[in-house]
């Protein structure tokens, strides 16, 4: 018997209203170490066991849709780095791919090469921020430093390049902001050389280590049929078996002359998702050298008009984030600006199989679980 | 399914339907009443087999709202678009949350953002918008913030 | 038997694999001179090299003879995205006698900005670059709203 | 030869000589009583700089690197900052139990330095009964942590304690076990006898491999017992915030922090005297070149530098492994490391009784 802290009743000002005689209800959030941002999560627990995780999102919605109709088609895709900031590249791309789309634009196969390369290293950053992140999630803190340090290389190519490096702003419709740095090439090697020699260290370290499989394999499982229900894309889905790499299926720029896999695993659990993540960087490097020393000449950036104007319409791209499927839904009234502009963030639909998978799961579960799908706050509030 | 046998067998489903030209994809017209048994065959009909909702949105066209629906199949690739109009003073629409999971979140974003309100959904509460939020929902196109809105 | 065997097969797969973690962060530690990461920031401050493309802050190129090259045209204030550059124009008379717009005060919102360089893009004399600066730290937010253009500085011969 | 015991007994002598016996002894007492406070502080200092030390290398990072040279006086800044910040106390909590853990937490950790041997023949209290006293005190130390996460009222605090409450109860009993097997090869309690026992090789060298296996199942129990990574639970970062402590700033807080490190070295220094030898130098056999020559080195040295590799293979572990899950955690003790010692203990006492043993 506890003291008056316990009783169910004490949230009542929160909408949520389950939950039995000796329940515990627990705010993990919006502050709080393994939510990586400003999520704000109502579980209820009995004793160690989530019985119920209610998500509370808006902390940090800032409102891009409604920002989006006031801006131009040049000026909107700014925004949207911030929305998925760890692949700020490849958000920038599915909306410049939208414009395109509208515009019926012709890319250089250059700025082609030079996007999907921004965006595989995107990639490859994401998911190294995301490994040392997930580490961390379940307890151990050393990843985070090795994962940071070939992050860092990656972040500098991109400084170097784009001129940030976080929220590059770099795709442009049309193409790219700039042209490459002349040291882009060598740089890269640079990391790729790098990268191979590390990449074992992460297996020793981490996914051999007995302790991260028990906290992993087994643990919020979630079957193929659910994940495509819950509308799961990305590692996450992929992770349950679901073929949903739109690299893949919906091939753009020049990823149909590619040659990579598009890794599957049939486990459903965190240990699945998190080795579908270990692979693809391998793939990623792969798609790097495959096209770092066949980058075809010429221009970076097609012609456009100085004031850009969709037709009348609705257009519609998606691209694989380093999270799973980014959709840019463009209503155009022929204007300058966007009628109206959806996102579909991956991590929104990702986060709503949240309650399902950590559903009698512990709470050290129910942080595994929020690491291996890994939430990008921002992305889901947007 | 190609676009012109998609269309031909969603006439055959739903002869009320009404078809836009032009886009990506498919893009049907539909009546909210007729959503929910509409949504159930297109679920459940083994040669459309739609199973993935990739998008769900609301969108103010100032005289009235619409529902659109992204809908896909992993089986078949083939993908179509459902609009269903809805009246600007008492939006409702039935929910499709026990036809896709994925509907259960994104319809809250929509009642939140637009105020369409999901006739027997599980859980229709905020979301996004804090505790206790008044006024009009932020997305609908004569929403004005005074306060925290920066003017150009 | 073969049950004491898998779980003798067990614990020495477990210890084993707790061994080679620890045999990474060992050399880790042993090689810290070699293998640290760490930048010594305030200290290096003389040795940290951006590179050129960085986007530090906007600047307005002045040449030595205290002239650069903005014309007033605004299609910098038109192209950023949140407002964070004001340009004021005035009327300049030029020798034939003819009104000729020119640039009266560029003012630059560094508070505002994004750094998104969509104001570089759009610049048509190349009047304006990204600086390298980056310590941007202030304890008066006004003192980010800043006046580009130096005073008595005009618009250099020849720019259209 | 150079040893404490002589000036410890000069002390002693000349105190008795020049003050009634009651004075000498109440002065004795309260030099102890400074020592073993002024002990606790530098523990504190120390491992705490150590700690940030052997992660920083672990991690690619420099470490305190500002506050005087190599950044040496960092934990004495970090001291000075807690000792000066306001001591808060949330309301809704208990105050009388919230104010008190900390200082019980304290107050054993202290209390268990008192059967050690830190140099040969300096020692507050030979005991009889000392290794039994150590393990006994040593458990108090969860009637502080479930007094913090009770009196908190918070359900993080809660969670955590009684975390560390199954846990601590649940590790003592591998720890205990693997005790034993050195009690049972010595047949004495007595902290001083144990090392003596060691005087012609270490346990670790004469006891086969029954000692070692004890020998790692204690590291690892201990490991648990102090609420260290991948231990951890009753303050798991990522999953309570701060476990039992959230609530706790300033002073209390600090308090928690130094029981902890010098709980850390209480279990060490522990296992480096049944193990390891404590003071006793390196010894083969007896009357060797060798040992005259390693008896050169004080035997503090030899104690406090068993102690602290002890101390850094615990922090080894700590910034290598991911976190147990509480489940996991138990299920390690009670599948694993109880049975294991349960026959390991078997297996040492056959090896006493036929005097096997070296």
């Amino acid at each position: 018997m506890y003291r008056e802290s316990t009783i169910v009743n004490e949230s009542a000002s929160l909408p949520y209203n389950g939950g039995d005689e000796g329940d515990m209800i627990i705010n993990v959030g919006p502050q709080h170490p393994s939510t990586h941002g400003v999520l704000h999560l109502i579980i209820t627990l009995n004793g160690e066991t989530v019985k119920k995780v209610d998500p509370n999102l808006g902390y940090i919605h800032r409102s891009m849709e409604k920002m989006c109709e006031s801006l131009t088609y040049r000026q909107f895709i700014y925004v949207t780095s911030r929305m998925d900031y760890l692949s700020a590249h490849i958000n920038n791309h599915c909306c410049a791919l939208c414009v395109e789309k509208g515009l019926q634009l012709e890319v250089p196969p250059r700025a082609q090469v030079i996007r999907v390369l921004m965006d595989e290293l995107t990639r490859l950053a994401s998911h190294h921020l995301w490994w040392g992140a997930f580490a961390m999630d379940v307890g151990a803190l050393t990843p985070f430093f090795l994962a940071f340090r070939e992050r860092e290389m990656i972040n500098d190519i991109m400084e170097e390049t784009c001129g940030t490096r976080l929220t590059m702003n770099y795709m442009v419709p049309g193409g790219v902001m700039a042209d490459l740095h002349p040291d882009f090439q060598k740089r890269v090697h640079e990391f790729i050389a790098h990268f191979k020699k590390k990449i074992d260290e992460y297996d020793e370290l981490i996914t051999d280590n007995i302790i991260f499989q028990n906290r992993t394999k087994g643990i919020g499982y979630i079957s193929k049929e659910d994940a495509i229900a819950f509308g799961m894309t990305g590692p996450s889905a992929r992770g349950s078996g679901v073929q949903c790499d739109i690299r893949k299926l919906y091939p753009y720029e020049v990823y149909d002359k590619l040659q990579f896999d598009e890794i599957i695993e049939t486990g459903g659990d965190c240990f699945a998702r998190y080795m579908v993540r270990m692979k693809e960087m391998k793939q990623s490097i792969s798609i790097i050298e495959q096209l770092i020393d066949n980058i075809p000449e010429g221009d970076f950036q097609a012609k456009t008009k100085a004031v850009l104007k969709l037709p009348k319409g609705e257009f519609y791209s998606r691209v694989e984030t380093a999270r799973g499927e980014l959709g840019v839904y463009i209503i155009s009234e022929g204007a300058t600006t966007p009628y109206r502009i959806k996102f579909r963030s991956p991590g929104y639909c990702n986060l709503s199989a949240l309650d399902h998978m950590a559903k009698g799961q512990k709470i050290g579960d129910l942080v595994a679980i929020m690491g291996a799908l890994d939430l990008v706050i921002p992305d889901i509030d947007r | 399914m190609t676009r012109d046998e998609l269309k031909i067998k969603i006439s055959e489903l739903l002869p009320s339907a009404v078809f836009e030209e032009g886009g990506e994809w498919l893009n049907v017209q539909i009546d909210p009443a007729v959503w929910l048994p509409f949504a159930e065959q297109l679920r459940s009909s083994p040669d459309l087999s739609f199973d993935y909702l990739f998008c769900v949105t609301g969108v103010d066209w100032k005289t009235h709202l619409s529902m659109v629906y992204h809908l896909s199949s992993t089986n078949y690739r083939h993908t179509l678009v459902v609009k269903a109009k809805l009246d600007l003073n008492q939006p409702e629409i039935e929910s499709v949350s026990h036809i896709w999971r994925t509907a259960e979140f994104n319809e809250r974003e929509a009642y939140e953002m637009f105020g369409i309100k999901f006739l027997h959904h599980p859980d229709l509460r905020l979301l996004i918008l804090p505790e206790g939020w008044e006024g009009k929902n932020p997305m609908r196109k004569d929403f004005e913030d005074p306060v925290n809105m920066i003017k150009l | 038997m073969s049950f004491i065997k898998n779980y003798l097969n067990d614990v020495w797969g477990a210890v084993k694999s707790l061994a080679t973690g620890m045999k990474l962060t060992s050399q880790y530690a042993i090689h810290h001179k070699k293998e640290k990461i760490t930048q010594l920031y305030p200290d290096n401050r003389d040795t940290l090299l951006l590179p050129e493309r960085f986007r530090g802050e906007v600047v307005l190129i002045h040449d030595e003879n205290n002239e650069h090259a903005c014309t007033g045209c605004t299609a910098c204030e038109i192209a950023c995205p949140n407002g964070s550059i004001k340009i004021i124009t005035k009327f300049d008379i030029t020798p034939e006698g003819k009104k000729k717009k020119a640039l009266d005060t560029f003012v630059y919102h560094l508070d505002m900005c994004t750094m998104c360089n969509l104001c570089i893009e759009a610049c048509p004399t190349d009047a304006i670059k990204m600086d390298q600066t980056f310590e941007h730290s202030v304890t008066d937010r006004n003192d980010l709203i800043k006046i580009l253009n130096k005073p008595g500085s005009r618009i250099r011969d020849g720019v259209e | 030869m150079w040893s404490l015991q002589n000036i410890t007994d000069n002390i002693h002598d000349w105190l008795y000589a020049t003050f009634n016996p009651t004075v000498a002894m109440l002065i004795e007492y309260a030099i102890i009583g400074a020592l073993a406070i002024g002990l606790f502080a530098m523990l504190g200092l120390v491992l705490i700089y150590m700690e940030r030390k052997v992660s920083a290398w672990m991690q690619l990072r420099l470490g305190p690197n500002r506050v005087g040279p190599k950044g040496i006086f960092q934990t004495t800044a970090d001291t000075l900052k807690l000792i000066v910040k306001e001591g808060m106390t949330p309301t809704g909590v208990d105050k009388l139990l919230f104010n008190l853990a900390p200082f019980i937490v304290m107050i054993v950790a202290m209390v268990v330095l008192a059967p050690l041997m830190f140099a040969k023949g300096f020692q507050i209290w030979d005991l009889n009964i000392g290794v039994f006293f150590i393990t006994a005190t040593s458990s108090l130390s969860v009637i502080g942590i479930l007094m913090a996460g009770w009196a908190s009222n918070n359900k993080y605090s809660l969670l955590g304690a009684m975390r560390s409450g199954a846990q601590i109860v649940s590790y003592e009993l591998s720890a205990g076990l693997s005790v034993l097997a050195i009690i049972v090869l010595t047949g004495s309690l007595r902290l001083s006898d144990i090392i003596n026992s060691q005087e012609n090789g270490w346990w670790i060298f004469k006891g086969h491999i029954p000692v070692w296996i004890a020998f790692v199942i204690y590291i690892i129990a201990v490991t648990a017992e102090t609420n260290r990574a991948p231990f951890d639970l009753a303050e798991a970062e990522s999953e309570l915030t701060a476990g039992f402590h959230t609530e706790y700033s300033g002073m209390k807080f600090a308090l928690f922090f130094l029981a902890e490190y010098v709980n850390i070295f209480v279990v060490c220094a522990l296992g480096a005297t049944l193990f390891l030898g404590g003071w006793m130098p390196l010894h083969f056999g007896t009357n060797t070149r060798f040992n005259e020559v390693m008896d050169y080195i004080p035997s503090s040295v030899w104690f406090f530098g068993k102690t602290f590799f002890l101390i850094f293979v615990i922090m080894w572990f700590r910034w290598t492994f991911p976190r147990l899950r509480i489940d996991q955690l138990l299920n390690l003790e009670w599948k694993y490391l109880l049975p294991i010692s349960m026959i390991n203990l078997l297996l040492v006492t056959f090896i006493a009784i036929m005097n096997w043993h070296f």
